[in-house]
């Protein structure tokens, strides 16, 4: 089965207790279209694989409001107020991972390894009850490879393949999430045809995508507005 | 005295370990402020764990881009020959040794050059973010924080009692008050502040310093 | 029976392996010829692990380009929709199991699915190329081969004798004599050729052959 | 200390017995100005980790036909015949690696990694002698890292930061050897000022690069000559 255009269908297919990638750093580069169709789903005890965990009123943080959610597995949470709520009283489950790890560990899936060894996290909590292992003098603690039943990611621009470009700094996780899913839907601000995105710049090659769609009212929200007056 | 805060002044200090062609990355508090420090002419190129090389200054305000964010998801703005990729290589690039200089704040530091600086006690725990593949990874590893908690109680100490960040990272601490390597042979105390003595610096330590020759400390402006 | 020769077959009934959308690496030799026959309106990309997605027909002499090769080092050309990368993500995605189907040759097959295809007896060892990793990570693997070898002997054996490529990674065999797939209850002979029979099958098999519903070879055109 | 311009020092300045990763694939994409300095500057007993060893009268080969070379680590040889001579003779060393095996291997050197688990070559003589382990149910042996003291990568478009573009195939495995050497020396066709190339397609940020310049007399030889006739 080749690529297919619309998300609806098998968004509303993800069975309850799925879990999910999704793309993004803090708002930048999140799936939001798919994120709303899943809240429409209504779906229950899923694991979010993600970064962050949204802020209380968008992104992934809809998803934590509406109970959709039973456990994160971020890097950093420390933008969702609802979320450390639920922590606290013990109705969610939240794993943190050093960022470099969940990215690394994420590829590893993509990339059908079998885990690999990283020195980050050596003799911290992180460590704890991991194989560690000195090679060539250096210790290094081993990590397995982090897979997911979907991936939600999003793209500046998207051909009918499934190819897939991001602009500045929204690619983060999209494109080694992409990787890592038995289904990856992608949603994109712009969809071209076969042969719109120059072959050399595609960063996610349309064999990782299973549903490519144009996404509708893009929020793109701004998490922390920093800027400097036009003199300086 | 330089004037400004104490805060100003560390990433002040800090700044003079630049080196032209570095790549560094800067952590979020003190260390951002580091980048309005570097020293004209200098080719720095600063690396952003989410996924970017050559961070500009803040843009202006027509310019804010929500597709263009630093690590601490602030919008930023690209110079001349900025690169952009995805997570897995900008950790590549981190663990990998590619990263010449990386500058975190910190809540403590032992004498083997341990850090600790992602829980907080007694606060719900947010998560590590990139800080343990940076201190890992890269070359150089500079915390920069004030040299005592806000009660008094000293935050280098023989042994960090918080959760561990890393294991023997550290390379040099850059505080309000001193700078301090961390040698195999324990911690070195290099330079005071002008407003502090030998003896202040060694009464707020909590861990023990060996005096090298201690200079006083200076500033990039 | 189709005319052409008996390799040409062999990739005309692979041919028929295909299915829209899927995503397909074919090795040297009559794996390569598979791309001749790929049925009409049919939605295949052929991957190569040189760092390709998207392969078109052979250039013409005047498009050759020095800078766009496959895997054989054989000039080719792009199609609309292809993307070109590295060569670890391009073994990513042969390990990760993106790759639907994977075509090679073969110079040995056991009973078990496993393959022997890298090294000549006798010759100087040239190397396994991608081929270990293409078949350690591929979806579906089908072995392209004559049935037996030049002197008549047996190539599908109850062991390989030759060094492995991979150790049950073989989901089907296709010989100029018959369509064998491998079960995990044996290798079970499904088509013999049109111009063979079960029983000839059986004889220039090494291995023991379970005789399922066998239909006549057919081919794609 | 930045980029560099000039390669003529740091290229006589190997030392013997260094070992040179050159990325490339049979013919395309190989640093040919970088190997003739190389050539030119003669050490001996050099290392060369490289996916094929050129052909007889051009790439690799002529190192190898200079003597220059006591090993090679390659995926595959078929296509140099004088090495297999040497081969045979006992002259030249060849360690044989599965080609994603090769490129992962040297990822991890690039990328900090301590090694990984891989499901090539498991029940093969590539696993002969290393750790096999299951893990979730399937089978998978050790590979350790792969660095090298250089990397001679060619570009198709470099920027004056050491930014790299790579065109069609040619990206091959000079991206990731560019992350994996203690220095890395860049040829390009194309010499721009940082910004020349687009900031989302820079296949090889700078960081990676020690070296880059404007190669010479690009021969940029074909290996097999495979075409159509134009009515086909």
């Amino acid at each position: 089965m080749g690529i297919q255009y619309d998300p609806a269908a098998m968004i509303a297919g993800i069975p309850d207790g799925a879990r999910i990638m999704m793309g993004g750093f803090g708002m930048c580069g999140i799936p939001e279209n798919s994120i709303a169709l899943l809240l429409e789903s209504g779906q229950k005890n899923l694991t979010i694989v993600s970064n962050n965990a949204g802020v209380d009123t968008f992104g992934i943080g809809l998803l934590i409001n509406n109970g959709q959610v039973r456990k994160m597995i971020s890097t950093y949470i420390g933008e969702n107020t609802v979320l450390e709520k639920l922590l606290i009283e013990g109705r969610i489950e939240v794993d943190l991972v050093p960022q470099g790890t969940f990215a690394e560990r994420i590829r590893a899936a993509g990339a059908g390894l079998g885990g690999f060894f990283t020195p980050t996290g050596v003799g911290t909590v992180v460590a704890d009850g991991k194989e560690t292992r000195e090679l060539n003098g250096k210790t290094y603690v081993f990590e397995e490879p982090l897979h997911a039943d979907y991936a939600f990611v999003k793209a500046s621009v998207g051909d009918r393949k499934g190819n897939l470009f991001y602009r500045k700094t929204t690619q983060n996780f999209n494109a080694v999430m992409a990787m890592a899913a038995k289904k990856t839907i992608a949603e994109v601000e712009q969809l071209v045809d076969a042969g719109g995105i120059e072959p050399e710049s595609v960063h996610t090659p349309g064999l990782f995508v299973d549903v490519v769609y144009q996404g509708a009212n893009f929020e793109k929200r701004i998490e922390k507005r920093t800027y400097r007056t036009a003199d300086r | 005295m330089k004037s400004g805060s104490k805060k100003e002044r560390i990433a002040q200090r800090i700044a003079r370990e630049l080196r032209d062609g570095f790549y560094v990355n800067l952590g979020i508090g003190i260390p951002t402020m580091v980048a309005d420090y570097i020293p004209d002419g200098m080719d720095i190129t600063l690396h952003s764990e989410n996924g970017m090389l050559g961070i500009g200054p803040y843009p202006t305000e027509g310019a804010m881009n929500p597709d263009l964010i630093n690590a601490g998801k602030e919008t930023i703005s690209e110079t001349p020959g900025s690169s952009y990729f995805g997570s897995d290589l900008s950790f590549a690039m981190v663990r990998g040794g590619h990263i010449d200089l990386s500058i975190l704040g910190g809540m403590q530091v032992s004498e083997t050059g341990d850090l600790a600086n992602w829980m907080v006690p007694g606060a719900v725990v947010k998560g590590m973010g990139g800080a343990m593949d940076l201190v890992a990874g890269s070359r150089r590893v500079v915390v920069a924080m004030m040299h005592t908690s806000k009660d008094g109680s000293p935050k280098i100490l023989p042994e960090c009692t918080l959760p561990l960040t890393g294991v023997g990272v550290v390379t040099m601490i850059v505080t309000d008050l001193a700078v301090i390597e961390v040698t195999k042979a324990g911690l070195l105390l290099t330079e005071v502040a002008p407003d502090t003595t030998v003896d202040e610096v060694r009464e707020k330590t909590g861990a023990s310093l060996r005096i090298g020759d201690v200079r006083e400390m200076r500033f990039a402006s």
